[in-house]
């Protein structure tokens, strides 16, 4: 079983790789930011699956840590002063 | 000897204690902080004189495993000098930042940082643990950068910035070096290091690596170039901290480094070429650092770019000692290294001060506009003029004691090619301090500028600092025997052990 | 087929992809986002080095503070029309006006002083002893007396007690820095907008009793697992940087005094602890007593993650409150 | 036991290589978002339940239901705020 998790793990890693080309493409700044959510999200996905695959629990925490700060950058960025979308609103 | 972890601790509990009063207390108990440092560091150098050293094991930890605390001669000699500079600032930036209402502000952050900094500067001379001495660096590094922007212009933002990169590359490439030793050794302390380390590439690499992010932080020749910015913008306290004491803190670690950790590399110290490199680095340093110094219009500029120069003769030391290890001349070589740090560390301080009153008393330091001030202003020029003797190297200063001292050294060792350097940078430098002189006696044209006054303190500080520099160059004896003739040797006595 | 391997393999890929990709990028903000993905795949990175407690402490920063600050900072330099990002970064990089941007020269000095490293690192490092694992099995053998479970933390505040200690007096001088940069003398009046986002305050709301939950959690763990003062402080700073944006009271609606306090709390305790130790006669300066260094080493951890959030928070918080003044 | 576990598992793989794919192929941003919230909370969700199903303590479920609601809240807030900044430019 541990196997066939870190197998996943390793799927999941190459759609990350793959999911990069949307970062440097962009075109929007908002394109980049939710590549960088879904890299959030699938390297959650990734800790938990290592997590098992080699019974260390302190990595468990490393996900909930990550998923926990996930809106932290977003709300920097829609939020920060002077930022654009404020001013517009 | 449990008292030496004090001198680290009074100014941090100065500083804790500034930041938490009354803006009305913070003065009166910052000097109390102050006092109680020079104090314990008298205290110190007076153990040292009987006893020798002494070494402390942190938490009762030994040392592969906890951190230890070494005093020595010359960590005696930094930690008096420290607190002696240390004390005369604190009394000039007391007046210095209660003159107008834009400086008051700035006061308030600046005890809090400076005594930050001096804890952490003590901490280096008294540090044997090669991780601790990174650690050590940051704080003093952080502290020095928020002091150097201080006054929050644009010109120091960007000083302070540039300082704050290069000294932070610097801290690196010493850690990368640290990380190689550990990963090597296994061990930190410097005593445990010297007795393992043997001449493999990996140790070579780390030697390399520390003794060049320190040289980055101890602003020699080629990486001087964050130091004049940096000591111009600042503050006239805080250049005088920097230039008389900040950056003597990473020359004392490469000291330790080069001729404590890694002496064992080799029968003469690490070996002839990087001695010799340093040296002749050092000489360019001299050389340009002062030719720079002659050219420059502003004041400040002029002492920072001196400083450059100044610091080139710390270098001499190396290729001196790494031809041979004979006591006669090594004696001389480490005398006049320590007087020179302490005739500069005096003298520098008292320039940047009097610099300060001047730009204080005429609203800027052109050169140009210094008409009459010798008339006017008598006691600030006569500190100028016996600092500056002390830089040139006349006597009875003590910069004559050491500038001696180097050049009998660098004859005895038989490294003749050194000396003509040590004179020509007499010679720019009688230079540039003449060029501040004339500047001060040309007489006024009836235009001269009305002078802000000047406070009492600011204008005798200067003026004890660079009395001090001449009488130390009467007790040239007492420094020499404080300092042992090999600090290797010395360090080894104490080392190890179990708790 | 090994899938450890491949594994490894593939976070290289990334790694090497990404940072070659951030030093190419002409467009800051492609930069800031790409920096923040690095994170990731580097805190990926050290828990397949067995390094558990920096993959934590790197998930905190990489994921939270590092974002902010970057894009914080991206929102500072950025002009006031949405110019495309190529024309942005070459004038934004001057701070400096008189040193003209990194032309051809400089790139191949960088290229040539990086390149010549590597060699040399690498030859160092193929010339270490294969066998040497550092002090580990003296920290496990002086564990039982250390008051603690966790090595790492072990390490941190009790054997190399004075090393922690300045690293908390290095983000004082870093706080205050700040502040003398910004002209400042506390945080007060530092409001990041007058427009009200109920979506947000709402999610803030939500958000804040699981990040207190987890601050708590994280300081417990310390005493026993990867954990402790570090990341327990970085989780809240994170959580005080959120009720900021939110408009929620936060750090800066601390008095001076009061934010003076959390912010040296840390650095004061540990003092505290020195200057005590110092003066018993019987004791070495920073030795606890068997029994009582467990019970002081949890009171330092919380002042310390008091101390790291508020400092933390603060820096953020200054720097992106910046942009207003 | 396993096998259920095994097939969540690569369920919740195949909807984030759909996520990668929509955020790759889609023309436009506000639908490259709505690919993404949709494929990953529930791609996160099966995975989550993979692993759910095989744990052995209940602190561990507790922790990976924890980080799935958490991830839920934390994407659609993010979507929703970086979706209305799209509108709000035009």
């Amino acid at each position: 079983m541990e196997k066939f998790y870190l197998g996943v793990a390793c799927f999941l890693l190459a759609t990350m790789i793959v999911g990069l080309v949307r970062v440097f493409v962009g075109p929007d700044q908002e394109d980049r930011l939710v590549a960088v959510q879904l890299f959030g999200t699938t390297g959650v996905a990734i800790l938990l699956l290592l997590a098992e695959a080699f019974d260390a629990s302190s990595v468990r925490n490393a996900a909930l840590l990550f998923t926990l700060l996930a809106v932290l950058a977003v709300v920097a960025f829609v939020r920060s002063p002077g930022s654009l979308g404020e001013r517009e609103e | 000897m449990n008292q030496m972890i004090w001198v680290v601790l009074l100014p941090f509990l100065g500083s804790v204690v500034c930041l938490l009063v009354h803006r009305k207390l913070v003065f009166a108990l910052a000097m109390a902080a102050s006092l109680g440092t020079l104090a314990v560091a008298a205290g110190l150098v007076a153990h040292v004189w009987e006893h020798a050293g002494a070494r402390v094991e942190l938490g009762g930890w030994a040392a592969p495993l906890g951190i230890a605390l070494q005093l020595d001669g010359l960590a005696a000699l930094f930690l008096l000098l420290t607190a002696v500079v240390g004390v005369l600032v604190g009394i000039y930036a007391g007046s210095f930042f209660a003159q107008t209402s834009e400086l008051r502000p700035m006061g308030i952050h600046f005890w809090p940082l400076w005594l930050l900094l001096w804890g952490g500067l003590n901490g280096v001379y008294l540090c044997s643990d090669a991780f601790n001495a990174y650690v050590l660096l940051e704080i003093s590094t952080l502290a020095a950068v928020g002091l150097t922007v201080l006054s929050g212009s644009t010109a120091s933002l960007v000083a302070g910035l540039r300082y704050l990169l290069a000294a932070m590359f610097g801290s690196l490439m010493y850690l990368l070096g640290v990380a190689l030793l550990y990963a090597g050794t296994g061990q930190l302390d410097f005593v445990l290091l010297s007795r393992s380390l043997t001449p493999q590439v990996h140790v070579v690499t780390a030697f390399g690596l520390m003794v060049f992010g320190l040289l980055l932080k101890s602003a020699l020749l080629p990486f001087h170039f964050w130091l004049p910015p940096a000591h111009a913008s600042a503050p006239a306290p805080v250049s005088a901290i920097l230039s008389a004491l900040v950056v003597k803190a990473s020359f004392f670690l490469l000291l330790k480094i080069w001729f404590v950790v890694f002496d064992s590399l080799s029968g003469e110290g690490p070996g002839k070429m990087p001695g010799q490199l340093l040296g002749f680095l050092g000489s360019l340093a001299v050389v340009w650092g002062s030719f720079q110094a002659v050219r420059q219009w502003r004041l400040k500029s002029l002492i920072a770019y001196s400083t450059v120069g100044q610091l080139g003769y710390l270098f001499f030391i190396f290729p001196v000692l790494s031809f041979s290890h004979s006591p006669p001349h090594e004696a001389l070589a480490w005398g006049g290294t320590v007087f020179h740090l302490f005739s500069h560390g005096l003298a520098k301080a008292s320039l940047f001060l009097a610099a300060g009153c001047l730009l204080r008393a005429m609203g800027t330091d052109d050169l140009h506009a210094m008409r009459d001030i010798a008339g006017r202003m008598p006691v600030i020029t006569f500190s100028l003029g016996v600092a500056g003797v002390s830089l040139m190297g006349l006597p009875p200063s003590a910069g004559f004691v050491a500038k001696w001292m180097l050049l009998r050294a660098v004859l005895a060792s038989g490294q003749w090619w050194w000396a003509p350097v040590i004179v020509l940078g007499g010679l720019l430098t009688a230079a540039y301090v003449f060029k501040i002189l004339a500047y001060t006696f040309v007489p006024s044209q009836g235009d001269a500028v009305r002078l802000q006054p000047v406070s009492l303190a600011m204008t005798f500080v200067p003026l004890a600092l660079a009395m001090l520099c001449v009488l130390i160059g009467f007790r040239a004896d007492e420094v020499i025997l404080l300092l042992p003739a090999v600090p290797g040797c010395e360090m080894s006595a104490g080392g190890g052990g179990g708790p | 087929m090994n899938l450890t391997l491949l594994f490894d393999v593939f976070l290289i890929a990334a790694l090497l992809l990404v940072s070659w990709r951030l030093l190419g990028a002409s467009d800051l903000f492609q930069a800031t986002v790409l920096f923040i993905s690095f994170g990731l795949f580097l805190s990926l990175a050290w828990i397949r080095l067995q390094a558990p407690d920096i993959a934590l402490a790197e998930a905190a920063v990489g994921a939270g503070l590092a974002g902010v600050l970057l894009l914080g900072t991206f929102k500072g330099l950025e002009p006031e029309e949405d110019r495309e990002g190529e024309n942005l970064s070459s004038e934004a990089c001057r701070l400096d006006p008189i040193s003209p941007c990194p032309g051809r020269a400089h790139l191949l000095l960088a290229f040539t002083f990086v390149g010549s490293m590597t060699a040399l690192l690498l030859l160092a490092v193929l010339d270490l002893p294969a066998e040497g694992d550092g002090l580990t099995l003296l920290v496990f053998q002086s564990l039982d007396r250390s008051g603690v479970e966790h090595p790492v933390t072990a390490v941190l505040l009790n054997f190399r007690f004075y090393d922690t200690w300045l690293e908390l007096g290095v983000l004082v001088a870093a706080a205050l820095s700040i502040l003398c940069v910004r002209n400042r003398l506390d945080l007060r009046e530092l409001r990041p907008s007058k427009v009200p986002d109920v979506m947000l305050r709402r999610l803030v709301m939500g958000l804040t009793p699981i990040m207190i939950l987890v601050v708590v959690y994280l300081l417990w763990l310390g005493d026993h697992a990867p954990g402790g003062a570090f990341q327990a402080g970085v989780v809240l700073a994170a959580m005080l940087i959120l009720l900021w944006f939110s408009g929620h009271a936060s750090i800066t609606s601390l008095s001076r005094i009061l934010w003076l306090f959390s912010l040296i709390a840390g650095f004061a305790m540990m003092l505290l602890a020195a200057v005590i130790t110092a003066s018993w006669p019987e004791m070495r300066p920073l030795e606890f007593a068997e029994e009582w260094s467990g019970a002081i080493i949890l009171a330092i951890e919380v002042a310390a993650t008091l101390s790291i959030g508020v400092v933390l928070s603060s820096l953020a918080i200054l720097s992106l409150g910046a942009v207003e003044d | 036991m396993e096998i259920l576990s095994g097939t969540l598992c690569l369920l919740g793989a195949f909807f984030f290589m759909a996520g990668t794919v929509g955020l790759i192929r889609f023309p436009d941003s506000l639908s490259r978002i709505h690919a993404l919230t949709k494929a990953d909370n529930l791609g996160l969700g099966f995975i989550v339940l993979a692993l759910v199903v095989t744990s052995q303590s209940l602190t561990v479920a507790f922790k990976l239901i924890l980080i799935w609601l958490l991830a839920l809240v934390a994407s659609s807030s993010i979507c929703f705020f970086l979706a209305r900044k799209l509108i709000h430019r035009g």
